[in-house]
């Protein structure tokens, strides 16, 4: 399935500060969640980084990052089981603190 | 009493007529707006527009926390002050620009930090807060006053070409900033606009729809953005809301059985205080 | 040249170095920054934020058109203005105050209507033309004038609780004002702020837009509102981006074989000139 | 089929300064349009109004507002042939001239 993947507030980085990446996540038996999305991302985007724990901190997102899927908190949606599904947007955030 | 009946000075209303008539405002949302009291934390690049809109439109009583003297590299942004003021506190200075443009605010400025041991004693002469602020630990100072006294808080942040905007506690349903977001980043992994910059545009813009929210508070006692989050991407020109979770019945401050009844030492809590030097990524 | 060799002073990189650090901009954009020149029809709401973020970010050169004078009544949202300089031009009211955040900026002030005869001999000495202005005729005019003599349009405006912005004449597909809007409302239904109002924080949003998009103008060449139409409501707490019909082959005066190729009456074509009074409804 | 109007820029004042209407649109053997819309706008939801020209002149909108079917320009959609389905969203903008 197809997911597009969106990084801001500083968390682009990561990703050679591009904030869009359209990715494709094998199809599986199971249900895909943001905990599958997470590993994903750490297996495939982020694994020759070694500032990965700038977004994934011990199978999470650090503290500061807020995830959404198509424009809605994932806490409403169930936090690391909320569920992915083809034409998802996931959004990265991190939280500004300027002024 | 009559929609005809009000307190305005016939000076005022003259001065107000162009916003007097909007829907919504009127008479009674002008003194409304007369009789509020709004505490702006921080008179940076969102303070300026801020104060400057609010001060415009007839908030009588402003009051302006910062520690901080304005520099030079400080004017890219911070369009309320200027040249001649440099050295000087960023409290006075605005207080100056306030007066310039409405004598009639009552400008009330703490030229110190905000902190644990000071915050309950200023909040509470206030009805609505301000976050304008520039660093982790003051934010979550500011959040944990405004719910321990109860006021609706106007929490705005920018870095680089990106700005966010949002109206924590104000109403049954609405989070604060511990239900989003209740561990502190590390230290190493906050940036601030010292370190990385930010465009004067961008702290326009927020600050501006700040102003505006604020005056929606007082005048209808509700805002659109209240559980939302307004992002802003001024690079690519975009901006989108997105529904934040509503208040967190186990949240540590604002929950059904809070367990945070005081101000805690939020230099601790974040590993870092609002004057340290960040930490280089 | 290499990207350390530039041509900016030590205060200028002192003064801008939160800005210069940001992606896209640098001692590069800084310079192109400093070396343009950048017009403003209209000193007034939408004015006042504009030409303050340009000249705080070191636009080197700024050109106001206003015939006005400050009134009290224009106070409660012309944040460069204040009480003392009521009667005062609006122009010279602005250039006071860009010269205190700002002393290196060349401001250039055009004390009276902007018209089809004077429009043409300003525009050539600009890179970039804004229009905060009020009133139809005024909007074609800068239209027109503006394609005659080839130069981007940030077009900002504002009424009651709502604003808008595009960019026009931005581009080989980028359509123009009279692209969209080919015939002119009515006079009897032309609404403006003197008449219906406007809030000070919808101006500041919308002209801090403006200038963030001039900015990217000068340093990238492009706009994110080139063909886009930003809308802004604030009562609702709305905005969307729309996209808007590409440029018109057949447009009279953008299009490939303009009929148009010197400045109209415009107080002729609209039915209403810039200091009419506008009919009530 | 269901179709939402949204009015603003100031031609909300035309229908109570209202600015959203849900509005069920009858199925018919031809593609609804835009030009069949505005007929229907004018039979009724101003066929009392008095200053319906503020929104309709000539069975055209007026000078002076922009129609957007789905936040794009209707003239990219054909202008009056435009057509609308189920859940379109029909927006009638008028431009503003303050500052
Ligand atoms: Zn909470
Ligand atoms: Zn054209």
């Amino acid at each position: 399935m197809k997911v597009k993947l969106y990084f801001s507030g500083g968390s682009e980085i990561l990703f050679g500060n591009i904030k869009e990446h359209k990715v494709i996540l094998e199809n599986s038996s199971t249900q895909w969640t943001i905990k599958d999305l997470l590993s994903w991302i750490s297996n495939n985007l982020l694994k020759d980084s070694d500032r990965s724990e700038l977004l994934i901190v011990n199978e999470n997102v650090r503290p500061g990052i807020l995830v959404l899927v198509n424009d809605v908190d994932w806490e409403i949606l169930g936090g690391l089981d909320a569920e992915i599904n083809d034409g998802d947007v996931v959004s990265f955030i991190s939280t500004l603190h300027g002024g | 009493m009559s929609n005809f009946s009000h307190s305005l000075s016939k000076d005022d209303i003259e001065r107000f007529s162009r916003q007097l008539i909007l829907k919504g405002i009127g008479t009674t949302g002008q003194e409304k707006i007369r009789d509020s009291a709004v505490l702006i934390v921080g008179a940076g690049g969102l303070g300026c527009p801020v104060v400057m809109y609010l001060a415009a439109s007839g908030v009588g009583r402003l009051g302006i926390i910062d520690h901080d003297v304005v520099a030079l590299n400080n004017l890219h942004r911070q369009i309320m002050h200027d040249e001649n003021r440099i050295g000087l506190l960023k409290t006075e200075s605005l207080k100056e620009s306030i007066n310039r443009i409405n004598s009639a605010v009552v400008v009330e400025i703490y030229s110190f930090l905000l902190s644990e041991a000071n915050a309950l004693e200023i909040f509470p002469n206030y009805d609505i807060i301000v976050d304008c602020s520039d660093n982790v630990a003051t934010r979550y100072l500011i959040n944990d006053a405004s719910i321990l006294t109860n006021k609706p808080l106007v929490s705005g942040s920018a870095l680089g070409w990106e700005g966010q905007l949002t109206v924590y506690h104000c109403g049954e349903k609405c989070p604060c900033y511990r239900c989003i977001f209740p561990i502190p980043p590390k230290p190493e992994f906050v940036t601030n606009c010292s370190d990385n910059g930010v465009l004067g545009p961008i702290v326009g813009v927020v600050g501006s729809l700040q102003a505006l929210e604020i005056l929606k508070l007082i005048v209808q006692g509700t805002s659109s953005f209240a559980g939302k989050l307004w992002l802003f991407d001024g690079y690519a020109g975009e901006t989108r809301t997105i529904s934040l979770r509503p208040r967190r019945s186990d949240c540590p401050v604002c929950g059904q059985s809070p367990t945070i009844k005081n101000l805690e030492n939020y230099a601790r809590f974040c590993g870092s205080g609002p004057t340290d030097k960040p930490l280089n990524l």
